[in-house]
């Protein structure tokens, strides 16, 4: 947690992501990077350039195309005392390998008695708005939420990116990392040296004072976007990045809620059944009177992901639709 | 069996092989250009493999692809203007723009779809093969899938089944040497991709893939075995892709030498063939040059028509999710 | 739906099971069943029983051991004019095949502009109680509601169970029917002949005045018995199955809220992302003004299912625990 | 190199044998009697795979079981008591009754568990392999599967990435003929599992899992070659199950026919060790006899231990779910 004595640097989201995996080879000796082309070509997208030359052949690995085995080679290495950082190079790909996720991954602690440390760390990339069309575009969230014994991080800037890849790799624990693939060029502060952000802890990211908005991954600059907008028609809003999705920091949430009265979850997950669902389910539950409208979800439409630009650019949610249903809800 | 290969079928087989390739080398150009949305992995250094196989197959016989899907479809019989309407996202493409370079298909034409899950084929492949049989029809299944692909489960557990229900279906490994930026050296710990037939109780078979006549003869020989009723094969062929993995320059990565990029594309299939059907006196290069020609101009009337296309509106967005 | 000229008879719901695919395959000419054990043993809860006699080997096929193989061959075969019904042992395993099922069989219609038909009807069991461990008891409905393309229906009764699985094979997409193994051997009228439960329609088992419960599957029962014992509270609870839960049937419960005014959703799955999630959601959306409560979800704590029966009994929901989560929202 | 078997070994073979056989005999019937709940897969017939194999380790080799995993926890030092109690679903099981029986594990005794996911196992053996030698250690994995398992794509993946990598890891496959009530050419096109290691670069051996001693020679010969460094070999051991898929009389099914069972009853792997040993005067009937007295003492006051233990307390329903 030594956020103090670092001294202020610009990086984009990409390198932040390098720089965190980088903290983490250095500090655990028993920590390695393995996935899909992350080695020799430092990942699709390059957030691993430079660790193959800086660490070596034995610290970062390519695998053949098979993400169940890539998975389970995680718990079994996790299992047996090492710290394994997973890449799965799309989030679609959980699907490949949900059984080691779901069913060795975020169990076996429990199912053996708790004779069992599952210190995986999972770094995958989501989020549509790239042309990918239906099987490189999904934000799966909510399935890894549902799975007691996982927990959940959706970095929101190259500062978070940075710190929570840390957190999550410190945590004895299986933490899913998921990146979105649309703000890897976004820039922003990023400090030198190792830092936390502590898991399971929301951040307020805008204070305000009649209208709250809970808004994940990328969608949190759309929130804030919109957030400026409401401003002229005197809607004062707060918005809030949950950081960690699972444990989810409701307490964040509802206090927040029961100061503003009203409030939207924004997300780029398909709306049924998104992590939107769980997050209006507890604020009701624990802010019901104070509610002065229903809690409003925006997400994606109920379809797969399309790939004509002329379609992606409206299933994916935006400040505009934000404002839109912001007004419908405030009936302004 | 397959008959000695009349020079109709060279002709067809070249006629073929041009078009994947200037269909393709203008696709490269069009995305460098900003024009083409997304990802696009090219097929050009492949085009003996596609052709090769789709000239035995009509329209009933299914074939699945991959995520280098553009060979298939055009060796298919795809038209190249609903082709590039697809890549640009219009409302005329094949999948109306919904699916684009990863999703490209076209069902009347028995092409199920590019595929962007690599493995993503085979089992589907094998679906359609048990449905020609229980539907009683003597059609089979091809299934177009990488060296990289051939590490997938789905693969494995596709291609078990094949076996055992000895289904009319072809695996048709397209052993370039590389899944993406790793050399197959780096993923398997075998050279020839066919080995693992034997485990499925299939007959593996190498061929030139940049040989389109040798991949003609091979494949054509799986087919007709699959007709019989003898069960699947899985035909591996060694080829090349001359671009990078995506696009045309993708990442500038350094993972393929010059010399072996220079070596394959000595190799190049379709000046191959053409060398031996002029030799052969079956198409002079003058004649060869005119179908480059031809095709030429049908692939800029194709771009024309993409261009020309209107982009899906809004209410389609919601439309084909449920039947 | 021709609910009218069958005649009662007694059947258990797993003879219930029988006695739908037996309709369809008598009916659908393109129709073949396909799975682990369904045709030599009828499957390992013996649903399929008589089904390779009566229909022959060309109807009914026993598979290797390869989830996604098997349901990678139903997509394809479905996408070529056949009809399968798909046969998943143990709903845990579509973590095995999650691929087929959401980035093929989900979305191959729309990627493919429509050209497209995927009549995949696939057949699993859930549900805890009988001592099955955390890889054999799980509830994942929620995974397939975030899916579009699919359809998902949970019949909680023996005449459910036929008329849910006819009108899941005659409808032309892919739909999961959710078995559940505690309910086997429980009987219930199940007319002879064909029938169809229409899919997306809720069904309210009993009428109540002042509160409404919700509940899916099995806990349907508990809810019933629980209805039971709050009569003696003057809560006269109207219980809702709502049979299909995607599409879901939010008017019919909406409508009820507004004339109850107080909710409880009950399902087996894990509390956290479960369907009760998105149906608490849709209620306060759908009927705010009319809630004097929190909606309140009744669903499994936070970990996997634990082995031992004297876990298991405190892990899955029961008519007790309804009850005493209804007293303590209507503070009696 | 494995060194010719001494008497003590031979001796430590038949004790962990009995030592199966008695546990597992015992549970049936416990199973019988409605004092286990839940699914039983027992080991009996299959004895001689799961003792050659693990007398060649110790606690720090790994080894991944599948759902018929009581055999192999024994062998590998398993406890009576704490296995009964796991059964039993109580609080002093090994994984204080939130396992069961498909769950069973003793991380102490390098066990990483039953899995009730069928190929679950080997994905999980291939890290574990992988971590010895990440963290330097001259440990060897070795990761049990059935036939049935050999079809999933999990095993594929495993086995590819350990050819890849040279793991220090030995794929024992226990071929007994079925999965479930599958019988083996029913759910593959292949007659020896073995057929399929050429495909991953890695040898395939066949041996008799009746036979202990011959299994014993097998996997040392395996497992020194993974501890040499010199990659993973795929080991099937044909045997076969006396009982039912799951518990005794199981659903009472007629998928084997009496003659075939009656066959491999009469190829016992403990009556051969046993007559192998009294020929050899290694271990007399007489003295073979008090090994099963003394175990069946053993097994019943690990029935006792676990009658008497307590049941979890509400409090450990939420507890290990997170570290
Ligand atoms: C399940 C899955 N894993 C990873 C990827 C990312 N990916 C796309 S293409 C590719 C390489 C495929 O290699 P190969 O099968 O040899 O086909 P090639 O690209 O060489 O034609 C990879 C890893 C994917 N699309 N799907
Ligand atoms: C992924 C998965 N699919 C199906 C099952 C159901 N199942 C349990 S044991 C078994 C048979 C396994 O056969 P095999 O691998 O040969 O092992 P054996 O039972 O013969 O020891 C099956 C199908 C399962 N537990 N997991
Ligand atoms: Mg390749
Ligand atoms: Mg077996």
């Amino acid at each position: 947690m030594a956020e103090a004595q670092a001294q202020p640097r610009k990086l984009p989201y990409v390198a932040a992501i390098t720089d965190g995996v980088r903290e983490i080879l250095k500090e655990q000796d028993n920590a390695f990077v393995i996935g899909e082309d992350v080695a020799g070509a430092g990942s699709v997208y390059g957030y691993y350039k430079g660790l193959l030359e800086e660490f070596g052949p034995e610290r970062i690995y390519d695998t053949p195309i098979s993400e169940e085995g890539i998975m389970g080679l995680g718990v079994g290495a996790a299992a047996t005392g090492c710290r394994p950082i997973v890449d799965l190079m799309f989030m679609d790909f959980i699907a490949e390998c949900m059984d080691e996720i779901a069913n060795q991954l975020a169990k076996m602690r429990y199912m053996f008695g708790g004779h069992a440390r599952l210190p995986v760390t999972v770094l995958t990339m989501a989020g549509a708005g790239a042309s990918l069309a239906a099987q490189h575009s999904q934000s799966l969230e909510s399935w890894l939420c549902h799975l007691p014994g996982l927990k959940v991080v959706m970095p929101t800037t190259p500062y978070d990116a940075k710190g929570l890849i840390i957190a999550a790799a410190r945590d004895d624990n299986p933490v899913f990392v998921v990146l979105n693939k649309v703000s890897l060029a976004m820039t922003g502060e990023v400090p030198e040296g190792a830092y936390e952000i502590p898991l399971g802890k929301a951040n307020v990211v805008r204070t305000g004072s009649n209208y709250t908005i809970v808004a994940s991954g990328r969608m949190l600059h759309e929130a804030l976007k919109a957030a400026e907008k409401l401003k002229e028609l005197d809607v004062d809003a707060e918005v809030i990045d949950p950081r960690t999705l699972q444990p989810f920091d409701i307490d964040t949430v509802a206090d927040s809620v029961r100061k503003t009265h009203r409030v939207m979850i924004v997300h780029e997950a398909v709306r049924t059944g998104g992590i939107g669902a769980e997050i209006a389910a507890q604020i009701q539950e624990q802010a019901f009177d104070y509610l002065d409208a229903p809690v409003v979800r925006v997400g994606a439409p109920f379809s797969p992901v399309p790939f004509s630009p002329a379609l992606e650019s409206l299933y994916v949610p935006n400040a505009d639709r934000i404002v839109a249903e912001a007004k419908q809800q405030l009936g302004l | 069996m397959t008959a000695q290969i009349t020079n109709e079928t060279l002709l067809d087989l070249h006629r073929r092989m041009v078009r994947i390739r200037i269909f393709e080398e203008t696709a490269g150009k069009l995305m460098e250009d900003g024009k083409i949305p997304g990802a696009l992995h090219l097929y050009v250094g492949q085009e003996a493999v596609a052709c090769g196989v789709m000239v035995h197959l009509n329209n009933e016989d299914w074939i699945t692809s991959t995520h280098r899907g553009h060979g298939h479809l055009i060796a298919k019989g795809g038209e190249f203007d609903r082709m590039f309407a697809e890549l640009y996202g219009r409302a005329t493409g094949y999948c109306k723009g919904k699916g684009g370079s990863m999703h490209i298909c076209a069902m009347e034409l028995g092409m199920l779809g590019a595929n962007g899950i690599v493995g993503g084929g085979p089992p589907i492949a094998v679906g359609a093969a048990f449905s020609n049989r229980f539907r009683k029809t003597d059609r089979v299944a091809c299934t177009f899938f990488g060296d990289g692909a051939s590490n997938e489960g789905a693969f494995h557990e596709a291609a078990n089944m094949a076996g055992l229900y000895k289904l009319p279906v072809v695996f048709v490994c397209e052993n370039n040497g590389y899944g993406e930026y790793t050399a197959q050296a780096n993923h398997q710990a075998i050279v020839d991709v066919a080995d693992r037939a034997a485990g499925y109780g299939m007959p593996g078979v190498v061929v030139d893939g940049m040989d389109a006549v040798a991949v003609y003869e091979a494949a054509g020989q799986a087919i007709d075995r699959a007709r019989r009723g003898e069960g699947p094969t899985l035909l591996e062929c060694k080829t090349y892709r001359f671009y990078d993995h995506v696009g045309v320059r993708g990442m500038g990565l350094t993972y393929r030498t010059d010399d072996e990029v220079a070596y394959w594309k000595g190799r190049d299939p379709i000046v191959m063939l053409e060398q031996r059907l002029s030799d052969q006196g079956i198409l002079s290069k003058a004649e060869a040059k005119a179908v480059h020609e031809e095709v030429t101009n049908a692939v800029q009337a194709g771009v024309k028509f993409a261009d020309e296309s209107p982009m899906p509106t809004p209410d389609a967005l919601l439309e084909d999710v449920y039947a």
